[in-house]
C-alpha cells in the first residue's frame, strides 16, 4: 500500500547511479515539486528516462541544468541547449530514442516483457547495432525493454490506495512510466479518501504506485 | 518564409485532407493548413502527447496549462476529444490509424526518403515521435520550403542527413512546387501561380518527370 | 468516422476464412447482438481470436455450437464442451495461448509492432517452435503479433465519433480487440451526442472504431 | 473434498497473505482463504478478466452481469476498487506487481514445477491466465489435495503431466502438509493436527526433507 511522504524524504531516497523514469511531456505533467527537492539535494550521476529534456527552468531540464545526469534515454532535445552543450562536451551520453519505441520499451519493463519489435526506424541510425528480425515477410527491429528503479511521475487526484487520475494533456507518458519504477512515487494535485474515485476512472491503479507526494500549490501554473 | 508563402503552403495541405480523415500536423508550417479547411470538411487533429480532437488555439488569458500541444503550443480540446497516455498515442501513430501526417523537413529524395531530425555536428534536436509518424501514417506529406537560406534544393536525389525513415513520404509540397512520389521517382504535379516548370526544375536537385498536365496552385 | 449500422448488416460484412478478435470473457462484454446476426447468417469457416470460447449458450460459444469457426486462438476451452468435442474431432484448429501472451499477441497488431518477447511459457509446450531470445541474461520467447480483419467488440455509451466507454468488468479484453480489427465494430448499450463523453472518460478513442451497432435490450442480462 | 479439509487448506493459505498484499487467487480451492483472513490483514484481491479491489460475493438478488470474477462468478467492488483491460491486468501479473498468487494443481513437483491446464488425451481446458500469473508472481502458492482421488500423490519428484511453469513454486499447501521448495528440494515445513510424519512421507511421491521442528497446522 502506498506512504504519503514529503517530496524531500522522496529525493532522499534517489542515490547516484539510480535510473529515474520521469513522466511529463515539455514540462507539463512534470513531479516538478520532486524535481525541485531532487535538486536541492543534488545527488548526481543520474540515468535519466524521458520523453523530452524539457526547459533549462522547467521539468527535467532542471536536472541537466544542475549537473545531475550522466546520462539519458530521451527523445527530444531540441528545447534545452544546456542538454545539447552537456552532450557535445560529452558530460552526458544520449541515447535518442524515438517517442513511440520509448514508451513500449519502458512499458514492456513494466510488463514484465523483454521488449519489442517495431518497424520505427528501420533504414536509419537507430537500427544500427540492434538485431532485425523478419516476421511473415517484414522488417522489425528489436528494441529491449528499458529498466528503471524509480518512476517519478505527475498525477492529477490519488486516493489513499495509490489509484491516480491524470488531468488533460498532463497525462502523457505519466501511466507509462508509473508502470515501470521498482519505485514508483507519485506527485499529485490532491489526496483523497480511499472511496471517493469512481473504479472507471482510475487510469493508473494503485498496485503500480509505493508513495504519494503533494505537490506545492500552484507549481505547474494556473490549476 | 514570408507569411504570403506560409499561407500558401497552407492552403495546398489542406486541400490533401478529406472529411473524416484523422491528422497529425507537425511542428511549425504544417499547422498553416488549419485555417484552410473548408466548411463541411471536418478531420479530426491528433496531438502525440495524448490527444484527439485538438481545438483552436485558447484566447489569451484562459490557456490551460495542462493543455499543450506536441509543439508546448497551447490548444483546446472539441467536442468529442478524448485523453490518452503516450503508448496509446503512438498505438495509434505506428498502427496506421492515422490517415494523414504532415512533417516539415531538412532533405527530402527521389526514393521518398525524409531527413528532419538532426545535422551531425551542428544540431541534433532528436527524432522526437517523427519517426514513428513516418513509419505508421498511412499517407506522410512533407511540407517546407523548396530551397534553403543559401538557395540550395532541399529536394535531393539523395539525402545526405541522417534519415528519419527511409521511402515513406507520399507527396512533397513547397512553395514552389507539389510533387509526388512514385515509383518511377518524382512527377512534378503543380506548380505556383507566377513560375514556369523551368524556373522549378532548376531549383530541384532531383530529377523531376514531368507530365503532360502541370496545373498551377 | 463511424457509421451506425444495424447488427445484420455488420454480419454481412463477416465472410468465410475471415479473422476476427471478438471481446468478452466467458460472455461478459461479448458482442452478442452481433453474434446472434452471425448465427442467423451461419457464415462458416471463420478463424476466432478471443480470450475463452465462453458458453454453448452464450458469447461466441454460439458460433462453436453452430460450427462456424474453423480455427481460433484462445486461452481457455474449459466452459464449453462443443469446442472440446469439434477439437477433438478435428473440426476445429486450436492454438492455445496464454491470455497475457495472448492480449499483448493482439495489441502488437493494433499498435503496428511485430510481436513481444514474453517469459511466459517457457519451458512449456508454448516454447515449441518458437524463437527463444536472450535479453541481459534472460531468456524469452518471441511472439509474434495477431493479425485480425474484424474485431467485434462490446462497450457500454459510444458517442458519434466512435468514443467508447465500458462497464465494469465488461471491459476485459474489448479495448484491446479494438485497437487491432482492420474494422472494428463496436456494440454499444447507448449511443450519445458527440460532446456528451467527458474526454477524461473515454477509453476507447474512435480512431480505432469504424461502425457502431446498438445492442438488443437487455440482452446481456440485468443492465 | 470435505468442506473441513477445503476450510484447512483456506486458513493456512490465509496466513500467508501479508497486510498491504496485492492478490490473485486462482478459482476454486484457492478461494477459500478470504474467509480467513485476519481482522486489520488488508490485502487487495485482483480478479484477472481486469479488477482490482475484488470485495465478497453479491447478495442473491443484487448481482450484476457485469460484475464477474475470473471463474465467472459474480462479485462486488471494494471502496478503492479499479477496473482495466486484460493487457494492463496481464502487465500487472506477469511485470511482477502481484505478490502472491495462489492456484490449484494437478501435479508439482521437487523442482518447483507445476502442471495445471491439461491432460493429454483427456481434457484440455488451456492454461487461460495461469501460466502468466505463476511466471510473474513474487510468489506461487499451490493449494490442492495431497493426493488424487485414487491415493495417487500429487507431489511427485518430477511432473509427468505438461507443465504450466518451470521452477516457479515457492510453497504447497495441502490437506496433509505444508512444504516448501528450495534449492536443496522439498522441506516438510508443518504437517496437518492427527497425522504423522512418516504417514505423510509415505503419501508423498517425491522425497522430502525433514527438519528438526515440523509443527502441525
Amino acid at each position: 500500500m502506498v506512504k504519503i511522504i514529503s517530496a524531500a524524504a522522496a529525493a532522499a531516497m534517489i542515490k547516484p547511479k539510480a535510473r529515474i523514469a520521469i513522466g511529463g511531456f515539455l514540462a507539463v505533467g512534470a513531479p516538478e515539486t520532486i524535481i525541485d527537492a531532487m535538486v536541492e539535494l543534488g545527488v548526481q550521476d543520474l540515468h535519466m528516462i524521458v520523453i523530452a529534456s524539457d526547459w533549462e527552468n522547467r521539468g527535467v531540464g532542471k536536472l541537466v541544468v544542475n549537473h545531475m545526469i550522466s546520462s539519458a534515454q530521451v527523445s527530444h532535445l531540441g528545447t534545452n541547449k544546456a542538454i545539447q552543450a552537456q552532450m557535445n562536451a560529452g558530460e552526458i551520453a544520449i541515447e535518442l530514442v524515438p517517442q513511440g519505441t520509448l514508451m513500449e520499451r519502458v512499458r514492456s519493463f513494466g510488463a514484465g516483457l523483454g521488449g519489442v519489435l517495431t518497424p520505427t526506424g528501420l533504414g536509419t541510425v537507430v537500427q544500427e547495432g540492434k538485431q532485425i528480425i523478419a516476421i511473415e515477410g517484414k522488417d522489425y527491429i528489436l528494441e529491449p525493454a528499458i529498466a528503471s528503479d524509480f518512476a517519478l511521475i505527475r498525477a492529477h487526484k490519488a486516493d489513499k490506495m495509490g489509484n491516480l487520475t491524470y488531468r488533460k494533456t498532463a497525462r502523457n507518458s505519466n501511466p507509462i512510466m508509473a508502470m515501470a519504477g521498482k519505485i514508483t512515487i507519485a506527485e499529485v494535485d490532491e489526496i483523497v479518501e480511499t472511496g471517493q474515485l469512481d473504479p472507471e476512472d482510475v487510469i493508473t491503479p494503485g498496485v503500480f504506485v509505493n508513495y504519494l507526494v503533494l505537490s506545492k500549490e500552484n507549481n505547474n501554473g494556473a490549476r | 518564409m514570408a507569411q504570403d508563402k506560409r499561407a500558401m503552403i497552407g492552403a495546398r495541405i489542406a486541400k490533401e485532407l478529406k472529411d473524416g480523415d484523422f491528422v497529425n500536423l507537425g511542428i511549425g508550417l504544417p499547422t498553416e493548413a488549419v485555417n484552410f479547411i473548408p466548411a463541411g470538411v471536418h478531420v479530426v487533429f491528433q496531438s502525440e502527447n495524448g490527444m484527439l480532437g485538438v481545438g483552436p488555439s485558447p484566447e489569451t488569458g484562459t490557456e490551460d496549462q495542462d493543455m499543450i500541444n506536441a509543439g508546448g503550443g497551447f490548444i483546446t480540446a472539441l467536442a468529442g476529444a478524448s485523453f490518452f497516455d503516450s503508448a496509446t498515442s503512438f498505438a495509434i501513430i505506428r498502427g496506421g490509424h492515422i490517415d494523414i501526417t504532415v512533417l516539415g523537413a531538412l532533405q527530402v529524395d527521389a526514393q521518398g526518403n525524409l531527413a528532419n531530425w538532426m545535422i551531425p555536428g551542428k544540431m541534433v534536436p532528436g527524432m522526437g515521435g517523427a519517426m514513428d509518424l513516418v513509419t505508421g501514417a498511412k499517407k506522410v506529406i512533407v511540407a517546407m520550403e523548396h530551397c534553403d537560406k543559401n538557395g540550395n534544393s532541399k529536394v535531393l536525389k539523395e539525402c545526405s542527413l541522417p534519415l528519419t525513415a527511409k521511402g515513406k513520404v507520399s507527396v512533397i509540397i513547397t512553395d514552389m512546387a507539389v510533387i509526388e512520389v512514385s515509383r518511377q521517382g518524382l512527377v512534378l504535379k503543380e506548380i505556383a501561380e507566377g513560375l514556369t516548370i523551368d524556373e522549378v526544375v532548376k531549383a530541384t536537385a532531383a530529377e523531376l518527370n514531368i507530365p503532360e498536365v502541370v496545373k498551377y496552385f
